[in-house]
């Protein structure tokens, strides 16, 4: 996940293999637009056939009406702002619960990783139905009534992914002997969590996000259960009212959340080409 | 050279260094002892090497001089003071590690500057200061480099550039050569020697091999089993090693059965004193240990022993001889051994008349090395 | 992943951390004891109450009329039996395109690992909503009419999952040099891939298995927008019946899941401690 | 020894070693040449090193010889017949990798019988063949043992026997000893080289370890930027490089700037011919290429020359002495070394009135090195 769009692209399709070999490379550049072609075809035809709908009016002809309407329609507002606050709360809770354990976890407990690894599949083995059953029997009054109790669940939610990353991240770099090095030239814990542990974890931090992030803003099945009306539920009941207008929004919403992950990764890519360029310059 | 002396004294970096103690180490994980009463004290400014196998407990000694592990009995002084409870952080110790340990997110120069920064010395002066000292291990043209961008060798210099910048009354080396080539990691030995030399630093060099400890050290400490098994200068730990497991883990030994009389024994024909390796003569049957350059051969048609395998190692070659189903090992100038063919038959004779015993070996004389 | 549930336990509760220390035991055994509480809480508490409400009648007595009746309820074998069937289906398709796929880009184009990354992570980037609306809107009629377009949407859904834990498990061992030692010594791609490089993959199969399983056992949202009654959809439907009947038929499943994995894992335990014990004979 | 040579009999592996020729084999990445002309014979039964820094194209060179990697222009022939189009499967040659390379699932005995295996050997002879290299490398009581529970260089000598199951008609070794400790290593060394000579297989051996190439090697050859600098027994190498670039690697020598007069150069005061090193006499400036054997010092008060580092190696100690501004290193025997301390005035003169030049160095002859 490290540094996305950009870079993928190019490296598909320009760049040379690590093993290449004159002879090789035709039959390589063959694979490789076969693997490429079949991802499209996969993810993009649906995404197709979505936007060709959303400019389609009744009658299926071209049309902008359903895209022009959005944003009038009843409900709309109030489901896109929900989702927002829904996942920037649920954001700055995972990542201020999941950070610090884990690097406490991977340098001080390395035997309780395997539990953490186990313990953060469970909300995937664990059927939603019984998930959001179970927390609204559980939940205090209360919370219950406060759309908030969705971004404890998707803090659940989001753990299995929001840990692979962290774990990844830590694993990649030698956490031990870079937190041994900084406490041994007398930086303290939060020094070196600051200064050497986070940096280094720039892009576990980021592919943590973006994960968060587009489960928030994608879940349909929990805040349906729950009666809240996000952004997915509105776009699922509005579209027994103009399916165009809902197919619309979805669509909107899916570029809505590719922007803002472009945005985050390319602010990531400048800060590394920054670097890179001052680099280079000495 | 006088390069150096000059970088040297525009650091100021010339603190005496520290006097550290071991007092009777022990140290416990589940019921492995790591340390299991270890001792050693260190003069100021020495440079002392803890060698031994893997496992013997030389990282965990390290590791607790550093501050990184704690004792279940024993203490740490350094220059008198106890620092046993006294946490990493300000334990003034600069380490340098096995592996690359520079922070990726910084350049050379921030690596360098980390701790001055940790101790809140002002940007200028701690940029000066990282200056200098890069200029110490001879990387000043590399200060604005990332770790990624330089080769290992460069990194551990960065590596002991950082270490020296806290002026630390005690520099840490856990077997910071292991990860380089043998190029570069010979290069290095001899700067590492140098600049400690230089800074007179009090100076604690872990490592499993021992080439490194007996030619860069002052004092080589041969640990095994947690325990000193022996202290000593390179000189002395080689040519007088007090138990067995020092003398074959030290310079390379054939070992020829050897039967005591009186106080001396019959080797290849000649008798021998002995010298004790062991405390104490032991009883029972005994192997001489033999170091390559205590032994000669000469061609000879009649003689029984035979030649089975010839290495070059430059002004020497190892020829190993066949005596009496033992393999015997043999260094002799390369320009003699090029008449010697394998399977030529040779007379085979000790240069001294004073040998290293231990006791008799079980394991296969015969064996291939 | 790789050998689950007793090793942890057994791990968190009993054995030495790598870094133990007399005086150091306290404290860590009071974090790990926290840990354990807080994850343990925060898992069991839901599922406790889930079970309760299942052991009570409508008057709050408890009663196991709602267990018994599981078996007789309209729809229910009809929706248990949909659920295995696309299981099986998912867990073939998934393996059989993604075991060779991720090997051999491991091996030949390294490059496109960052693309595989990427493209794998698109299920979850991409809200479901657009995904099931999409792939409805492209799929051919006849395949529209089959339960089985739901297995290939579940396939485009665990390949997050499955993805990453091939991508680990590749990771872990010197696939390049295992396989060139084994092309050295005539094997051909075949045997290489079925006596050296599946074998050494089983941890990573084992957990791409579990997920896969658990992801379409408990998946809801496209299920009902596909209109198929799973098991899922079933006792969300149920629910407006008798919410006892339900939660209980909740509570079943979880745990069923839950044995299939155990009884998995165990497979591979005893498989590995047969191997062990081979071992200790010589 | 005289089991070896037993095991070896019953096994009935006594291949014929293969002659094998690398000619003017040409590899591209990108822009780089990894190989650029790279010519080599290997006669049948020869042990040939290919030494060289990283990037020299020593791996590439070995990997194209297995077939594992394409090549852009050049043929590989064994015994005369062209195998550049042979897939790896179908070439035998056994592999022994710098990594370990044992199948984990498999139990050791497994791992050697696997090349059997594939050739759709019986189960019972291949279990009979493979225990029998299981006790040419002395491990038949590790048979089913797995890598997991080996120690490294256990693990090595099985990835040696399963190369050496399937009867290679060559044996290809990447490195095999790097990742191994010190006193490891120096122990699998021989052992390879002794199985080597038994079974008379041709072997070709990459390292980056001169110590390594000359003490294993019948003949070494120095790469350099994808060609072969020059190929020769390792005495040959050492006393008689033909570039300076294999005076350098090869060995640990001092440069000494000297002027040429008529053929000879004059150093430390003697009068010297000149052995060439780059073929041809350099024009310009010229550096003499010492051997640390062949300077000798002795102690004098009224010389300017003084030592500035000293370290042990054995039986002899290494002594650095400053020449006028020019680190000369010297071997001395460690018990004369004993006798000199550093800063201590010594004369400084040549062993022999014969030595290596080659062009002046740009490189600052005051380094610490």
């Amino acid at each position: 996940m490290a540094s996305l769009i950009p870079d993928i692209v190019e490296d598909a399709l320009v760049a040379v293999p690590e093993v290449p070999g004159r002879r090789r490379r035709p039959r390589l550049r063959l694979w490789r637009a076969v693997v490429l072609f079949l991802a499209g075809a996969y993810f993009l035809i649906p995404i197709y056939a979505g936007l060709r709908f959303s400019f389609e009016n009744d009658a299926g002809h071209l049309s902008l009406y359903a895209v022009k309407a959005i944003p009038s329609e009843p409900g709309f507002s109030a489901a896109f702002w929900l989702s927002m606050r829904l996942a920037v709360v649920t954001l700055a809770l995972t990542l201020v619960l999941m950070v610090p354990t884990s690097v406490y976890v991977h340098l001080k407990l390395p035997r309780l990783r395997r539990l953490l690894d186990f313990v953060t599949i469970l909300p995937i083995v664990i059927p939603p139905i019984v998930l959001i059953l179970g927390v609204l029997r559980a939940a205090p009054l209360w919370l219950r009534a406060s759309p908030y109790l969705l971004s404890l669940v998707y803090v659940i939610l989001s753990m299995p992914f929001v840990y692979r990353s962290l774990d990844a991240g830590l694993s990649a770099i030698d956490l031990k002997t870079l937190v041994e090095a900084s406490r041994s030239l007398g930086g303290n814990w939060l020094n070196t969590l600051w200064r050497v542990v986070v940096p280094n974890l720039r892009s576990a931090l980021l592919s943590a996000t973006v994960l968060t992030l587009a489960l928030v803003l994608g879940e349909f099945t929990m805040a349906s259960l729950d009666l809240w009306t996000t952004l997915p539920v509105w776009i699922y009941q509005f579209q027994q009212v103009d399916a165009h207008v809902s197919t619309a929004v979805s669509m909107v919403s899916l570029i809505g959340t590719w922007l803002l992950i472009t945005l985050i990764v390319s602010l990531d890519r400048s800060q590394s080409r920054r670097t890179r360029r001052r680099t280079n310059n000495s | 050279m006088t390069e150096l002396v000059d970088a040297t004294r525009t650091t100021g970096a010339a603190p005496a260094g520290a006097r550290v103690s071991l007092e009777g180490l022990v140290r416990t994980y589940g019921t492995t002892r790591a340390l299991d009463g270890f001792s050693l004290a260190i003069e100021p400014g020495e440079f002392v090497a803890l060698l031994g196998p893997s496992g013997c407990g030389k990282t965990t000694a390290l590791r607790v001089l550093a501050g990184f592990e704690r004792l279940d009995s024993g203490r740490v002084t350094v220059d008198g003071r106890d620092v046993s409870k006294i946490s990493a952080q300000h334990r003034d110790m600069g380490m340098v590690f096995q592996s690359y340990s520079l922070f990726p997110n910084m350049n050379a120069l921030n690596n360098v500057a980390f701790g001055l920064r940790m101790r809140r010395q002002h940007a200028t002066q701690r940029r000066q200061k990282a200056g200098e000292l890069l200029e110490l291990v001879g990387l000043s043209d590399q200060a604005s480099k990332y770790p990624h961008q330089m080769s290992g060798g460069q990194q551990q210099r960065i590596a002991l550039a950082r270490a020296l910048a806290i002026e630390p009354r005690v520099l840490l080396l856990d077997e910071p050569l292991s990860a380089l080539d043998a190029k570069v990691r010979a290069e290095l030995r001899d700067q590492i020697r140098q600049l400690q030399q230089r800074l007179a630093i009090t100076t604690v060099f872990v490592t499993h091999d021992q080439e490194e400890a007996l030619s860069m050290a002052d004092r080589v400490c041969v640990m095994s089993a947690g325990r000193a098994e022996q202290t000593a200068t390179p000189a002395a730990l080689y040519s007088r090693p007090t138990t067995s497991f020092v003398a074959e883990f030290v310079g390379v030994s054939s070992r020829v059965p050897v039967e005591p009389v009186d106080g001396s024994v019959v080797l290849f024909g000649e008798r021998c004193r002995i010298r004790a390796s062991d405390t104490g003569l032991p009883n029972g049957p005994l192997d001489a240990l033999l170091r390559p350059e205590d032994v000669a051969i000469t061609l000879d048609e009649t003689a029984k022993p035979f030649v089975t395998h010839k290495s070059f190692l430059g002004a020497t070659t190892r020829v190993i001889a066949q005596v009496d189903g033992v393999a015997v090992r043999v260094d002799v100038r390369s320009d003699v051994a090029a008449d010697i063919e394998l399977g030529a038959r040779v007379r085979v004779s000790v240069v001294s008349r004073d040998v290293l015993v231990a006791e008799r070996s079980v394991t296969n004389p015969v064996s291939p090395q």
